[in-house]
């Protein structure tokens, strides 16, 4: 018998935001204040990408950053503010510069879309959005945002969104092994179907677990490594929102962020402190702090 | 008599229209405080979910974010977006949605988008997240917003969620799997939806207001019965429930 | 605070098959030789139900008994044949005759038709089928089958099927709380969508667990309690296939089964023996015998 | 020489066109003993899938079922249909399908459901299964059929999965997702599709059989080349494999 020599798909943070060119579409994974890819988002930002598009159900801190350093110029989402703290400032100021698209639907119809895309079917029927303007009104796709069809069977009245297939999936999970199978604790959002549906899948880890640990475990498995393309290893990964069961949300951070991107001036201090000021994921954890980062470490068993 | 912020007024008013036994949408903020009283109180077997996947929530404290971890130790399952907003909401299995709104019409259609023209939007809102879907699928929908003429329009900037349209008949030809707006609950007072026109119509104002000052503070025509009760106050039960949940004062505030 | 009163679904065999009239549809559970209903497909049997249509993608001894016994005059399947031994030689006599008649499908095509379902929309598209008598041919639905049509946005060609919501859903478990939060291990075919298109679902399980168990590895949760109306605990429910984690399937009985069914009076010789000659699941675990029974149960860590 | 049966001499050139790092669909039976000695010997990182919902799965005893267990315990992932045939097959991510059939023609379209006419059939056989999906999204089919004049038909009593269809551009017509059938191996020869009009060709003839034998037993016109090659032999190497993955022989037969 031949021993299968097993692939190693580790890569640095910035060999991986380097796959991404300029122009490429993305799904971001994450959802609400669980598991976004803010480290991602940070090396996007340092690496000066450039009119990137970004799908996703809302993320929240990620889409901020990537819309106030002129990431992302075209955004199809559900939704964008900083879940009770308030409105995403740079999102809502870059709108109104012209210098950001958001076409808009709603967190059912992003989700139907990435799995019309995972299942490779070019579209996906749903009930919402009919009657509203989110069906008459469309900043870019034009008649392709959506439309609202007869079922060929009943006649009923239903509205069907495009499938996306972007260039890149960039998804964030607890532990992986260095082939790609990933596995996710707590809720999974939008990255089952988010993982499936680009044409390459980023898997950003909190922690590298043994393939021989996955086997044990099959069904622990939320994403196969035949749908990886590249691993990522690192800690923190979601610092200031929440990795479930790994650490909370840095709340003090969070509030500084939201209330430093009330004004442009602000944001660019953040930014230049935080993400263009530091080498690496590693700078900005350190300059975040090891004390307050230990602090925020998960409990059991209540995962936060 | 018991003391209490209009926040608490609020809470507990909203907490009163979710009845036992029934799956709730709470979302964060005053409606999951709103829905956790109400499963503290008269309403033990309501089944609290969270549409990033979490199923029969009990969080011992309040969450932050609709897929914080506060929801889940404790909840009987943890799932994702296609089985909440798909399997649960999308096939009539939800009972009762909240929602909040930059602006509400006579319809009880929703803004949650854009204010200002949509081509050139003087503040970009959050959006609908699951908003439309709640709204087009929920099998009731309690609306919360704060009581102020540029927020109750004859005509929205830009309609996000479905209230009742253009009124009988309309959600019906969409086929919409939810019936639309129940109440609205503002600082000063509740509204109802005529059953003939589906128009928002005055149903109970809160200690402390008039109904003149209501109708002052919207710019459509209110319809308003002759006959209008004034809002049940909440207990201090419900109080001390209330700040056992947020004992941060996180949506409560700091005050009492 | 008041304390909720936790409602217990459990009901017996016979009370759960009692639940299901004459004519109702059914989706069924379990996929090839794991986790089938058997044991409700026996108490059907015994209850001499009449005319169900069943909607599954390939169970295998439970439709040859119930095609067999006369319990269903319809199936929308993909799949009929005993894996590994053979042709469904009830199914086959039962279509001949004309007593049964077979709308065919493929596997994905009926997982798409339970995704559907599940998703309250009434159709889902797919790209198989296209060009084959499986289009062409209908059995009884004509028109209703599927269709194939130009995608709204791109144009090409799509399978759509209608969608499935049977009266009731049929699904075997490891592992439920009273309530109904119901745990599968293994792989879970077409059980996911399938549990959710129904009118009402009966969880059928091996095992009861505590509630707070369910509640402390909340992740584990394949089937949430709202979704579920009735559950029955009972052990061997799938035998004579496996249960993944539990029991092994039994090879003998399953040769004894397709050989015997190989003729109507084979056929009868085990109806009447097996299924009919007993009172209920408990006697026919007698009739098979605890020994065997105890020699099937899996073993550590290969889960049969 | 290697002795071996008909069967193993099946498995083992079946096994051959199985290449390293494929995703390959194993189904059971022949198939499936195909793929894990493929996996054994040239194609070390080929990913053995089942339908059912079981990822790179290395079984130490052979499945009698597409979702027994023996599929589970060091497999990397255990997940369901919509996965497996909607993500992974119609997402154009498997490389190989292998089929059987009843009957064939000269397309490579294959019958698995009716013998007979559909109105009245003689025989109902198992039908698609996953077969349908496989023909129609996997990247290369491998066809593996018993050598029957009955089998090798000008007309399918039913077209249960799509080999060529009509020939030249018919796959296309239909935005099918893989290629369609590269080879069927038989007891007697292997077959491959000549490429302008997509009909079935004569490629190799096994030892012990002539091309007329091959020609007599097809009620079609079988395209036939100038030169023939002989099918390679299994070696003992691979017969030592496929008796130890399948002990009890289950497919293999008790004899050697």
């Amino acid at each position: 018998m031949t021993e299968a020599e097993v692939e190693d798909k580790r890569i640095t943070l910035a060999e991986a935001a380097k796959k991404v060119s300029d122009e490429d579409t993305l799904f971001w994974g994450g959802f609400g204040y669980q598991r976004p890819p803010i480290a991602f988002s940070h090396e996007l930002v340092r690496q000066k990408k450039r009119n990137l598009t970004v799908y996703t159900c809302g993320s929240e801190v990620d889409l901020e950053i990537m819309a106030g350093a002129g990431v992302v110029y075209r955004y199809e989402i559900a939704f964008s503010a900083i879940e009770a703290l308030g409105l995403s400032n740079n999102i809502r100021r870059r709108v109104s510069e012209g210098a950001l698209q958001v076409e808009d639907y709603t967190n059912l119809a992003m989700a139907m879309r990435f799995l019309g895309g995972a299942l490779n079917v070019p579209f996906m029927p749903l009930r919402s959005m009919m009657g509203t303007d989110m069906v008459r009104l469309s900043r870019y796709r034009g008649d392709d945002k959506l439309k609202v069809i007869d079922c060929p069977f009943t006649g009923e009245k239903l509205t069907v969104v495009p499938s996306l297939k972007p260039d890149f999936s960039i998804v964030h999970v607890q532990r992986v092994d260095k082939t790609g199978n990933a596995q996710i604790d707590g809720i999974v959002g939008e990255d089952i179907e988010g993982s499936r549906c680009g044409k390459k899948l980023i898997v950003l880890a909190e922690e590298i677990i043994d393939e021989e640990e996955v086997r044990t475990r099959p069904d622990q498995t939320k994403i196969p490594a035949m749908y990886v393309d590249h691993v990522v290893v690192l800690p923190f990964i979601a610092h200031p929102m929440m990795c479930h069961g790994y650490y909370d949300y840095d709340l003090e951070h969070l509030m500084m962020f939201h209330k430093l991107t009330q004004t442009e001036e602000g944001w660019q201090e953040y930014l230049n402190g935080y993400i263009l000021g530091v080498e690496d994921h590693y700078g900005y954890l350190d300059l975040v702090g090891w004390p307050r980062l230990q602090q925020l470490k998960a409990k059991k068993p209540w995962g936060y | 008599m018991v003391e209490y912020s209009k926040t608490e007024f609020l809470i507990a008013c909203a907490s009163s229209h979710v009845r036992d036994g029934e799956n709730v949408f709470g979302g964060t903020g005053m409606p999951l405080l709103a829905a956790l009283l109400a499963k503290q109180t008269h309403a033990p077997r309501s089944n609290l979910i969270s549409e990033a996947g979490f199923i029969d929530a009990r969080p011992r404290e309040v969450p932050l974010s609709v897929a914080d971890t506060r929801y889940y130790y404790g909840c009987s399952a943890s799932l994702g977006l296609i089985e909440t907003l798909g399997f649960l909401l999308q096939g009539g299995r939800i009972d009762v949605g909240f929602l909040g709104a930059a602006q509400i019409d006579e319809y009880g259609n929703l803004n949650t988008s854009y204010i200002g023209p949509y081509d050139k939007p003087k503040v970009k809102l959050p959006g609908s997240g699951g908003g439309n879907d709640i709204a087009s699928s929920a099998k009731r929908l309690i609306i919360m917003m704060s009581h102020d003429k540029r927020k109750f329009v004859k005509d929205l900037d830009y309609m996000t969620s479905p209230g009742h349209l253009e009124g009988p008949g309309s959600r019906e030809k969409w086929s919409m799997v939810g019936n639309g707006p129940e109440v609205v609950i503002t600082d000063m007072c509740q509204m109802d939806f005529e059953p003939e026109t589906l128009k928002i119509r005055l149903k109970s104002v809160h200690p402390g207001y008039t109904v003149q000052q209501i109708v002052d503070n919207v710019m459509f025509d209110l319809l308003v019965p002759d006959e209008i009760p004034a809002t049940a106050e909440p207990s201090q039960e419900q109080l001390d429930i209330m700040h056992k949940l947020d004992p941060k004062g996180i949506y409560l505030g700091k005050g009492a």
